[in-house]
């Protein structure tokens, strides 16, 4: 089920098995990938995984509506279509792990605990916000939660989160940090500096790439000279590891093994999930350059619609439990758009608050019609 | 006379520049099958294929390098870096190589290439999506820097861009793409690069911009003129070399100016502007030069804090009524 | 009191503030087992091991961005770039992540880090080697920058910055290590970061320098005044913030300014401090305010050429005694 | 006798056989690596290749001593103990290859076809250097010889390099470039975004790096998560080769063979050469930090002395033929010292000679002690 890159202390860096996986041959299902295990799964940690898929799934929805209705401004980039993974990764941290993602992290904020109230309120840029309204979708950041930044510029987390693996052994703690990207982030120099130190170090950091294929548009054949990514690490003798991404059981225990053995080995592990993404890049991208044959193969990967089927089929999703989930969730959302909605702007004397923690001698707190000596 | 977009203005010449030399290709991400994020490069590699039109991978540093290399042999690359915030990422390849290969190694070998990169705020884009970070690359030696305002000068100066043997910097504007402007058909002009323009003459006070502040500053001078104050605008055009002659001259004939810039104040670009004219009009000043530029905070995303923090034509009409007051010039 | 060197200065200010405060750590290339390229880190791996002095692949831009992640967690990491120039590589990190994640944010997390970088041409290294490169970072809110020019300073600005929860960045000066001066034995002074120094007081014209330049400044000072002219010398400290007033109440005191750098000039840190001057001291200024900095080219290797590209006490005297002819005053 | 690490095209990217080499198990000789083949070679060849190394040698030492007695400045690194390597290499291009090297670049300059005239007055900072005294040590370059650049910003020739392997697959040619650079720059971002690229546009480039087992005091193993250099290239699917960079038939025949396939099959390769550095980093480095064992090993791997001793051994270089090298050597590099010492100063008022290629309106040419408006 899931494809290994070993690269083993000591020994010779090498990639073993780990066929080529095309989109195609990923594909097992006309609905998408099987989640595997399902039987072996209690049905409560199965309902409440697909709660949490539909979750992301109607927020994400919600958000998309009020960006076209001008209520959320700027980039703004959404997980529809990497439910699973996202619901999967976030399962396996513990409360004290640290997260850090890139702009992509509606879902993960969720998920790592922070409220969908805040979050939406962020994407509001209101001061209810889990950022205060100041990072607006692509910098959701909850200190209390352990989720330290959604960053937008590629690969700029991951130095970052790097440091916090770092700081980590340093006071001789157990957290360990993961640290999400996206494909095309694989081709940055910051990955190759920071999976360096973080191998060299003996840091306890998961690096999850979800690989959705493409950058915005351009695939990952087209980007990667190795696009097998979870073999990547082998330049660094860091152990990939591949995982169906609409498969939420395998994303999860293979995000615990690795998490569990970051955690105990002190050493840094990459997780690989395949997706698809659903729609275009961002929220304002028409994705014209995918062919029919692509938007259909992505509907046809749903995450959501396959685990439901799924469920059903196995009897643990009933009409009525199915209804009744649905309806908490967009309560949920509902909630939490009307909450935006009526939280408040951050006042404009705000403005300099949050430019320098330690308050400092002659600091510009110039407005652009001010002259430079105020009388 | 046609009237087209910026967008329209650069993509076709683009085009018509790749059309006439063969050595012109295009580098950048998600500038072929995605046409751009701005969509410059719409229809390009349609028609000209992967070579001339390559998509990079996410590696900034990685394809900014590899223009200069291939400029270093002659072709004359073309590269689109999505936004100017991005360009951190290759500051060393502009800034140690692009800009040093020609003089550090006394003279042998030009570096004619061009980089393109949108900048401007507003676009509730956030601290690291909203810089306004040209003073990096107009502060260096060995590259020039160009910052067209209007489709026409679009045109012109990505033409001369691309004709120069040397690394130029071309700054778009994301507020800009979108605004319109007369281009004469079958415009050949090549905009001579280090040239400020007197865009709209006046006599009671001298107001500077580039870029969409030069935009923005017609715009004010247009609607002051209706309350009879006589404003001239100077559109910079050049960063790097800055043509200080032009600023200085309208200056003394009006005798005092205003700066309108979206970068920060303090270092931004208008302390260069507004220490030339002190040091090229002393005795002709009759105010301090005042300067309207971005509150000194990383950018917030909430649109309340974002406009508050940014110039607009308001503040640069305050700016600009203040100093008339100061000089003792009355308005409306 | 002891007369120690600039360099001294700053190691045992390290070893210090290492001493005091477990959470801090220093990272960067060669600084354990070489003990620093400048030997500012001598002695340090030795006692404080691996885990706090802790050796850095070739990897500017995943360090930096390491040690603002360990900040982000509460550690005090201080980063040594071996010279300003490498910090290119870096400056995505450094713009784009230290001085973006508290503001960003909305104030949740403080980046508690110091990089610690030296600058300065004349000594040979060529172009890509000898950038004075500061407004790069005194351009960004979010970043502190500081410049001492003395060994007192260089303790009291690196233990401000250490104690400080922001950015810092520090610029130490190649052609300063060496120099000589007085620290109180035992001195904890703690630096207020922002504030200029008037270093000598003068009565007929203000030179303004920072690190080196403000050095230098202090003796074409001292050499002035032996023809009787009485020069106040302000050293700048901090680029950012900047300390305006400390040097326009000096300007309206002295009414005239020479500013002295050894960055460009274009933009450089003197167009700002000419600027302010020409805002905040208007009515009091007699000449313009004149900046000596280095020629505008990529600086070259041969000795001849350096020197003569580099401001130097002549070049600032010059435009010294320039400036108080212009203002009708006697020199010697 | 080479290590090889392979990845070809469309296979899965794995590193097969490549024992580990320590610097101790690759001491195969009490005088250094032994030269392979070399009953094999013609005569000529090897004593010219012999006449080409000590050239190396002496002119390294009498930069040495001129940096010491002032007559050279700035930052000055030397090719001692990398003089097998360095001939080896520059063997294998033609002459319509480009090359483009770090600063370490002496050696390279003057065996790629530079003089050592030139190089010296280049060193000396004079208007006969081969830049013309704008670049010095660190920078070294020929538009004649293809020489394109020594570059001081470690790993900043990468992307360079990049660009002018892809100049040439735009035009149709079939020159190679070679990139040489130092172990330690393998860690840097450019590495890894130069290799992807090369390897994803399938450039005609050989990135040759030379292992000498330290970047100025850190070794490979604190710096490199997988100190096996070559394999690095698995991140990518280029294939990597290991020689023993004080063989410089070994150097010569895996660089010949690179480089052919790389012409050939516009692919790129990873040769690394491993070598000792007999001295400190640059010339002022008195490498206090090497150990006492370290020295006397660099000393022992000597690759000028074993081949000379190996050659003598197989009675290709007499006492008369080596006094003749001796002496011919000896009158080159003073030849190139007095060339260096009589050259001008470039005058200066050529300063503003070389800030831009097309003259450009309003350029600054102020002095520093010049107001900005001349009158
Ligand atoms: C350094 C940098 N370069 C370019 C961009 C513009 N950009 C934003 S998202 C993106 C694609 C990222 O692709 P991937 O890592 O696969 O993540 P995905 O969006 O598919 O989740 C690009 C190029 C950026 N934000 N930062
Ligand atoms: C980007 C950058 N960082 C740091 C330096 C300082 N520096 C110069 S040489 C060097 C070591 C390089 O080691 P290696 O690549 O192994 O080459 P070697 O000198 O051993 O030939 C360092 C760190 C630099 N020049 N550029
Ligand atoms: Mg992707
Ligand atoms: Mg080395």
């Amino acid at each position: 089920m899931a494809d290994t890159a070993k690269a083993k202390g000591g020994g010779t860096a090498k990639s073993t098995g780990g066929r080529r996986r095309s989109r195609k041959d990923s594909t097992t299902s006309a609905t998408g990938g099987t989640t595997s295990g399902v039987a072996d799964e209690k049905p409560d940690v199965l309902l409440d995984y697909y709660r949490r898929m539909v979750l992301v799934r109607r927020f994400e929805e919600r958000t998309g509506q009020a960006y076209t209705q001008a209520r959320i401004g700027g980039y703004c980039h959404l997980n529809l279509g990497e439910e699973a993974t996202v619901v999967g990764l976030m399962d396996s941290l513990k409360e004290r792990d640290y997260l850090y993602t890139n702009y992509r992290d509606h879902g993960y904020a969720i998920h790592k605990g922070m409220s969908p109230r805040r979050v939406m309120a962020e994407l509001y840029g209101r001061s209810d916000g889990v950022a205060k309204g100041w990072g607006g979708s692509m910098h959701m950041y909850d200190t209390e939660t352990r989720m330290l930044g959604g960053y937008g510029i590629v690969g700029g987390q991951l130095p970052l989160a790097t440091g916090a693996a770092l700081a980590v052994t340093y006071r001789g703690g157990d957290e360990v940090v993961m640290c999400q990207m996206g494909d095309g982030t694989t081709n940055i120099g910051a990955w190759h500096e920071s999976l360096n130190l973080a191998s060299l170090w003996n840091l306890p950091i998961v690096y999850a790439i979800v690989n959705n294929f493409t950058g915005m548009g351009t695939s990952v054949e087209r980007s990667s000279a190795e696009p097998d990514l979870y073999k990547r690490g082998s330049a660094f003798r860091i152990e990939g590891v591949r995982v169906d991404g609409r498969d939420v059981l395998a994303v999860r225990d293979a995000a615990v093994d690795l998490v569990e053995k970051a955690r105990s080995e002190k050493r840094p592990y990459i997780l690989e999930c395949t997706s698809y993404r659903l729609k275009g890049h961002s929220v304002v991208d028409p994705a014209k350059y995918r062919t029919e044959d692509q938007v259909a193969e992505a509907r046809a990967n749903d995450p959501v619609a396959a685990f439901e089927e799924q469920l059903e089929k196995a009897g643990v999703l009933t009409e009525e439990k199915k209804k009744e989930i649905a309806d908490a969730v967009k309560e949920e959302v509902a909630d939490a758009a009307d909450f935006a909605e009526n939280s408040p702007s951050p006042d404009v004397s705000t403005l300099f608050d949050y430019t320098y923690a330690t308050p400092v001698a002659n600091e510009s707190r110039r407005m652009p019609a001010d002259p430079v000596f105020a009388e | 006379m046609s009237v087209i977009t910026y967008r329209q203005a650069l993509r076709d010449t683009l085009r018509a520049e790749m059309l006439r030399d063969d050595n012109v290709l295009l580098l950048g991400e998600e500038i072929g099958l995605f046409e751009g994020s701005y969509k410059i490069t719409e229809g390009l590699l349609n028609e000209f294929g992967e070579q001339r039109v390559r998509d990079t991978p996410i590696s900034e540093e990685g394809f900014v390098g590899a223009a200069v290399g291939t400029a270093m042999l002659g072709l004359r690359p073309v590269v689109e870096l999505m936004t100017i915030n991005f360009s951190l990422i290759a500051v060393d390849q502009i800034i140690n190589h692009a800009a040093k290969v020609y003089g550090m190694f006394g003279g042998q070998t030009s570096v004619p290439m061009v980089i393109r990169t949108p900048g401007g705020g507003g676009q509730q884009l956030g601290a690291t999506h909203s810089q306004n970070i040209e003073l990096f690359y107009a502060f260096v030696p060995g590259l020039k820097v160009i910052a067209p305002s209007s489709p026409a000068d679009a045109a012109a100066m990505l033409r001369a861009a691309i004709r120069d043997d040397d690394p130029v910097m071309l700054l778009e504007n994301l507020g800009l793409y979108n605004s319109k402007g007369e281009v004469p058909d079958g415009d050949e002009t090549v905009a001579e690069i280090g040239r400020a323009a007197v865009t709209r003459e006046g006599s009671d006070i001298t107001l500077i911009g580039y870029s969409r502040m030069a935009a923005m500053s017609l715009r004010v001078a247009e609607e002051l003129a209706e309350q009879d104050v006589s404003v001239e605008v100077v559109d910079l055009r050049s960063l790097r070399p800055l043509d200080r002659q032009t600023v200085v001259d309208s200056v003394r004939k009006t005798g005092c100016a205003v700066i309108a810039e979206d970068d920060w104040l303090t270092y931004g670009i208008g302390a260069e502007i507004a220490a030339s004219i002190q040091e090229g009009a002393f005795d002709y000043l009759d105010a301090p030069v005042r300067r309207v530029a971005m509150a000194e905070v990383p950018l917030p995303y909430a649109k309340p804090l974002e406009n508050a923090a940014l110039p607009s034509a308001e503040s640069i009409t305050t700016a600009v009524k203040e100093t008339l007051s100061a000089v003792g010039k009355r308005v409306g």
